[in-house]
């Protein structure tokens, strides 16, 4: 059946500048003179070192294969890493983070042997390439052991979240809908290996006994060879792949943030991802297209997911275009691979991800990790040359932009006042960070930023609140025992002058003390 | 003149009588005020308060008999926290019962650890774990920081480790640009 | 038809707080937050009410008959003490947290100007029962409502960047003298 | 420069607060024309004495309080509260009503609230408010629209009215100046007069007030320009003007001679000038939908009460004053449906995903 695309509430159609990135081919760059592989655990249970060490399957020093396991054991939360090319294991260092500025994260680091071939984008599968018979839980654990996380950027372990969604979900969503503007991976991705996704897309589904498979994409997809649409309906159309999945592909309109899950969601299903609750609970997961792309890989050719496409592009960049790079490569060498900056660097501000919801980049040495889409080099001239910000006049564009239905105004004003109880009580836990709001603001102010800065403190606050109750907890256990010995005690105390005082005097009692030691005396003898 | 004054005692005498009626039905009950109290309070169980525990603390307050700045580990966002839900004015910390410091977390020196159990017994929430004449640790995800383990210990093998916080993104530019006077 | 006059009357177009300026003294201490003053205006409510009724009772069967009027300040005065004190009673027993964030500003209902200001009004402009009822009734509409506004205002004022000279009551006294000026809009109502 | 923290977004600067101020006064324009055309000289010289009042107190406000003069002066936002007010005001009022008007305006009802952005009030009705209660004479003294008297008066008479105030024109005065139509339906209304009798004089023209029509329906372009700017939205304005026509209907078509025409109710006053830039004012209107939608309808149903007992003329003012004050407390409690959320009210403990 066809699926009907309904609208979401807000969002704004934004230039896409996604041809820049496009211009040249996907390129693969020759291999980094040192890898740094970034150990951060989802964003917020940082990895300790323990935690690490005793996981690590290569010792320092040792020499490495590509693709060869570095740590395992360690559970869905955290797939394994893999080495992405040959090279010797130098032990952990901490390099900065990529998205926090000024904090540093442990990495593995990797000196590479800069003889052997970079690894190219692999070429596209046959659409009729038979699936591999392979049990759901099969799939989980080999997802898990090949370290396939979410692409899209979040990194969340796939194989947890089919492991949560198991049973009750009847659709798969391939999200290909790249709405921020100049990033374009994902786009090169699906020009170049739609066989690849939609085989991805049905492994996924047949594992989770879904019953429709969408793959979706922005509409203004077209240039010079041909539409994306043609790549996926040529290997869609031909012959049904599979009676039991019913394939379709859908072109959403390009409005951003047509791309976040819950906004996907509700315009393929017309449904709202509940706020407390996950895609599953109203039957189904969503997946980048990169990500269905890696699972099809790792079933079919048993490669571990070492290395991603990302676009380096922007106004200040020489010759953008996307690189197929090895997970850990520092930001210098993707920026040199590209031609360097067309400006002096006084000029550039260096993003990761997009211009209206991405990170600075805090320090050039930071290696990417696996869910980096995209460096972004911007200039002076890109950046609003407002005298900086003027206080709210509560003009309400915001509130007309906002995709997650909240009140972008009221939020900022308790936020900045560090009221963030009251902003969460007025949703601010639902805000989606999609950075729509600072773009319409005529006051300029940093609207995103703050609502990061007050969501984190939220999140540290209800971390206290759990330690505290449970901390609670254990005291009033501790002292319910401390009384309950209290009490046995005095009871004993109790029994002990009761007996006395009232039947036999205090001889008897020696003599039986008396009898007893000789009988264990006898006993041992 | 007479009439004026019997009406008027008459009218107070009935006016006294409901209202002691009225109190001896309906009690005051003061526990849910002190629920609220305590779950303001970072429930350290450190006693630095002077109060054997956050709970008692709460008590107090609610009593009247304790000030609402004697919390060193909840600090001075505790005290507006007490303030603005008992509808007082905000005080500064009182400095005597300690300052407030950025959490931390206990850690035992495990060379010089002689397994003599006197900090378990101290540990306010169960947090060391060990047994006589064994090695004891702390458990850092449990430990709330309280310090009472430091005393007793005997070869004062304790000291304290700032705990792990998770990062927080920075706090953009206040927005109210100042005529720099 | 004249008793829907007479709560306008009291509540809009002669309000208690903004034209006839009684009660400010808790319509300015009770204002800083939400909660306290819903609770503040239930109690006002449930007090000038219950002594507009009362007053009217004592003056027409027990002062006029036996022309004790000159009595009648010192009998409302009693009559609006004992109600305070079963609010207080009745509020420490359902809701002790409000009870506590009130504080001394719940006994101080006793002298509230407005309160005592209605049981007067009402023997001066000899109300029969249901009208002193509904003119109490309209005064604590009156006042609760723009309590609460000037409340919600106040509070939204917290956040505002108001000069460090005019933070907390001069800004809470100046909208208040925004809000008296927006009511008199409602002079000269013509049959009122 | 890399390194250093660009604060978000990276995007080039859409408008700024001064050209969406800029837009508010661009739409104003074509109401002065017509103000102008309809009575005269007066208002360039009103709307001069306004603007420079409200930006040298504004100067003066700012400088005391420590914030950069010139980056607040240039937000516009005052010029446009002092384009409203002298928009409201009789063209020949003396110069100290605007001075006073822009005192209440700028120095109370915005600076001390903390500048742009934090007034509870409507800065522009608080001026007209303070003013049509300090001089209730000098507010009733309306010039004679051309499509009545033919002439309006001369630079030089309306100079001296202004300078020196009514008394210094004498005589003439009386003859060049009358009240408005509302006016005179109220103080006919206090004579007893049925409305066909008030309305058989020429002064109401075809439908509602001769001349004032033109002036709402250049109050109408305007704020059509303004919502295709998509400066306001559509929701406030059509809210107040299909508020008005739907609650005066019923009355008119039951007995015209008690209630008024929608279309004189809309023509007469200030409602359309309201509905457009007074109501949809951002600052000291509601934030939320559901919000913005109570606040025009309480504006519309106070103002025809204000109008058909009250004793002022136009209750506009007062209306959007009273609004203005329960604003806080309509946020409060009309706080739209957040995405993924259940229809019926929030809890609040819910815990942090």
């Amino acid at each position: 059946m066809s699926v009907s695309v309904h609208g979401f509430f807000g969002g704004m159609p934004l230039a896409d500048h996604k041809a820049m990135a496009m211009q040249r081919p996907t390129q693969s760059i020759p291999v980094p003179e040192a890898l740094y592989l970034p150990l951060k655990g989802h964003r917020h249970q940082p990895l300790d070192l323990h935690q690490i060490t005793d996981h690590l399957a290569v010792s320092v020093g040792q020499q490495l294969a590509a693709g060869q396991t570095l740590t395992r054991g360690m559970g869905d939360a955290h797939p394994r890493l893999h080495a992405p090319v040959a090279g010797t294991f130098l032990g952990i260092v901490s390099r900065p983070a990529l998205k926090d500025m000024g904090h540093d994260v442990p990495c593995l680091h990797i000196q590479t042997d800069r003889t052997q071939a970079p690894k190219k984008l692999p070429d596209d599968y046959p659409p009729n390439t038979p699936l591999p018979e392979i049990t759901p839980d099969e799939l989980m654990d080999h997802l898990q052991r090949m370290g396939i996380v979410g692409l899209g950027g979040a990194q969340f372990p796939t194989s947890e979240k089919m492991r949560q969604a198991s049973g009750g979900i009847d659709t798969v969503i391939l999200n290909g809908v790249e709405c921020e503007p100049y990033i374009a991976c994902d786009e090169a991705l699906m020009r170049h290996r739609p066989g690849t996704i939609v085989l991805g897309g049905r492994l996924l589904a047949k594992a989770l006994g879904a019953k429709r498979l969408i793959v979706a994409v922005e509409d203004p997809l077209k240039d010079s060879h041909g539409s994306v649409s043609d790549g996926f309906l040529a290997c869609i159309q031909p012959h049904p792949l599979d009676p039991a999945l019913d394939i379709e592909f859908i072109e959403v309109p390009s409005i951003y943030p047509q791309g976040a899950e819950r906004q996907l969601i509700k315009t393929l299903t017309n449904q709202e991802v509940p706020f407390d609750g996950l895609p599953k609970d109203i039957g189904v997961i969503c997946l980048n297209v990169a990500t269905a792309a890696s699972v099809a890989d790792a079933v079919i050719e048993n490669t571990p997911l070492t290395h991603r496409l990302v676009s380096i592009t922007g106004p200040g960049i020489q010759n953008p275009c996307n690189v197929y790079a090895p997970i850990g490569t520092p930001v210098t060498d993707l920026i040199h691979q590209a031609g360097g900056f067309n400006c002096p660097e006084s000029e550039i501000d260096l993003i990761i991800g997009g211009p209206v919801s991405g990170h600075t980049v805090s320090d050039q040495r930071s290696p990417i990790d696996k869910g980096s889409l995209c460096i972004l080099a911007l200039t002076r001239a890109d950046r609003p040359n407002s005298v900086g910000s003027m206080p709210c006049i509560n003009c309400g564009f915001c509130v007309s932009v906002c995709p997650a239905q909240l009140l972008p105004q009221t939020l900022f004003k308790l936020a900045s006042q560090g009221a963030h109880e009251k902003a969460h009580q007025m949703g601010m836990m639902d805000c989606i960070e999609c950075g729509l709001c600072a773009e319409v603001c005529p006051s300029h102010l940093p609207l995103l930023d703050w609502y990061r800065h007050s969501k984190d403190q939220l999140r540290a606050l209800d971390m206290d609140q759990r330690r505290q109750a449970l901390a609670k907890e254990r005291f009033e256990a501790r002292n319910r025992r401390l009384e309950q010995r209290q009490a046995e005690r005095e009871a004993r105390r109790q029994a002990r002058r009761a007996r006395l005082e009232a039947n036999s005097s205090a001889q008897s009692e020696i003599e039986a003390a008396i009898a007893r030691a000789r009988q264990k005396k006898e006993g041992e003898s | 003149m007479i009439p004026s004054v019997l009406i008027l005692t008459l009218l107070t005498v009935s006016v006294v009588a409901l209202i002691l009626w009225v109190s001896r039905r309906w009690g005051a009950n003061d526990d849910s005020v002190v629920e609220q109290i305590d779950a303001l309070l970072p429930q350290t169980q450190c006693a630095q308060c002077g109060y054997p525990g956050c709970r008692p603390y709460a008590e107090a307050i609610a009593s009247g008999e304790a000030d609402i700045n004697q919390c060193p580990p909840g600090g001075q966002a505790g005290v507006d926290a007490l303030a603005d839900l008992l509808g007082k004015e905000s005080k500064p910390l009182n400095e005597e019962h300690g300052s407030h410091k950025p959490p931390v977390v206990a850690l035992i020196d495990e060379d010089r650890c002689i397994g003599c159990t006197l900090c378990i017994q101290a540990c306010p929430v169960d947090a060391i774990l060990g047994a006589q004449k064994m090695m004891h640790t702390v458990l850092a995800s449990e430990c709330t920081g309280c310090e009472l383990c430091i005393a007793p210990c005997p070869v004062d093998c304790i000291d304290l480790v700032p705990a792990q916080r998770p990062m927080i993104h920075p706090k953009p530019m206040s927005i109210d640009i100042r005529v720099q006077a | 038809m004249d008793w829907v006059f007479i709560l306008i009357s009291a509540a809009l177009v002669n309000n208690f707080v903004l034209i006839k300026f009684l009660g400010l003294c808790p319509f300015m201490g009770v204002s800083s937050n939400i909660e306290s003053a819903i609770g503040m205006s239930l109690a006002t409510a449930f007090v000038l009410t219950l002594a507009s009724v009362a007053s009217h009772m004592i003056s027409v069967h027990v002062l006029i008959p036996l022309e004790l009027t000159y009595l009648s300040t010192v009998a409302f005065i009693v009559i609006i003490a004992g109600l305070v004190q079963l609010t207080e009673l009745f509020m420490r027993h359902g809701a002790p947290l409000l009870h506590r964030v009130l504080g001394i500003y719940l006994p101080l209902i006793t002298s509230n100007c407005a309160v005592l200001g209605v049981a007067l009004l009402n023997q001066q402009q000899t109300h029969s029962l249901i009208e002193s009822a509904l003119y109490g009734f309209g005064a604590a509409l009156g006042f609760g409502v723009v309590l609460i506004a000037l409340a919600a205002g106040r509070e939204r004022l917290a956040l505002a960047d108001v000069p460090d000279a005019f933070k907390g009551a001069p800004i809470g006294l100046v909208t208040a003298g925004l809000m008296a000026l927006a009511f008199m809009g409602f002079t000269g109502f013509a049959k009122l | 420069m890399i390194g250093q923290r660009a604060t978000l977004p990276h995007r080039p600067a859409r408008r700024n607060v001064s050209q969406v101020m800029g837009q508010v006064l661009i739409a104003l324009l074509p109401a002065i024309a017509v103000h102008a055309w309809l009575f005269g000289w007066g208002i360039f010289i009103q709307l001069a004495l306004a603007i420079g009042f409200a930006l040298s107190f504004e100067a003066v406000m700012l400088q005391l309080r420590q914030r950069p003069v010139g980056v607040y002066l240039k937000d516009l936002s005052a010029v446009v509260a002092a384009v409203l007010f002298a928009l409201s005001i009789p063209p020949l009022a003396p110069w100290w009503v605007s001075g006073v008007g822009m005192f209440f305006a700028i120095i109370i009802a915005k600076q001390l609230y903390g500048g742009i952005g934090h007034n509870l009030f409507n800065p522009a009705m608080v001026g007209f408010a303070a003013v049509i209660i300090a001089f209730p004479l000098a507010l009733t003294q309306w010039v004679i629209p051309r499509t009545l008297a033919q002439t309006v008066p001369d630079w030089n008479t309306t100079w001296v009215a202004i300078l020196q105030g009514p008394q210094a024109l004498g005589g003439t005065m009386d003859a060049i100046s009358q009240a408005t139509p509302l006016d005179q339906l109220r103080t006919g209304r206090l004579d007893g007069q049925t409305l066909s009798e008030i309305g058989i004089d020429p002064m109401f023209g075809l439908f509602g007030a001769s001349g004032w029509e033109w002036l709402a329906l250049a109050y109408l372009i305007g704020g059509l320009y303004l919502i295709g700017q998509r400066i306001i939205t559509w929701h406030v304005p059509l809210a107040v003007l299909l508020g008005t026509i739907v609650i005066t209907l019923p009355g008119w078509l039951m007995d015209p001679d008690l209630f008024r025409s929608p279309l004189q109710q809309l023509a007469a006053g200030s409602l359309v000038m309201c509905a457009f830039f007074i109501a949809t004012d951002p600052v000291s209107g509601s934030s939320t939908p559901k919000g913005k939608i109570i606040f025009s309808i309480g504006v519309v149903v106070l103002t025809l009460v204000i109008r058909a007992w009250g004793g002022f003329p136009d209750g506009v003012a007062f209306a959007v004053l009273l609004m203005n004050m329960f604003v806080p407390l309509i946020d409060r409690y009309t706080v739209p449906r957040i995405f993924g959320h259940p229809k019926h009210k929030r809890d609040e403990t819910r815990s942090v995903r």
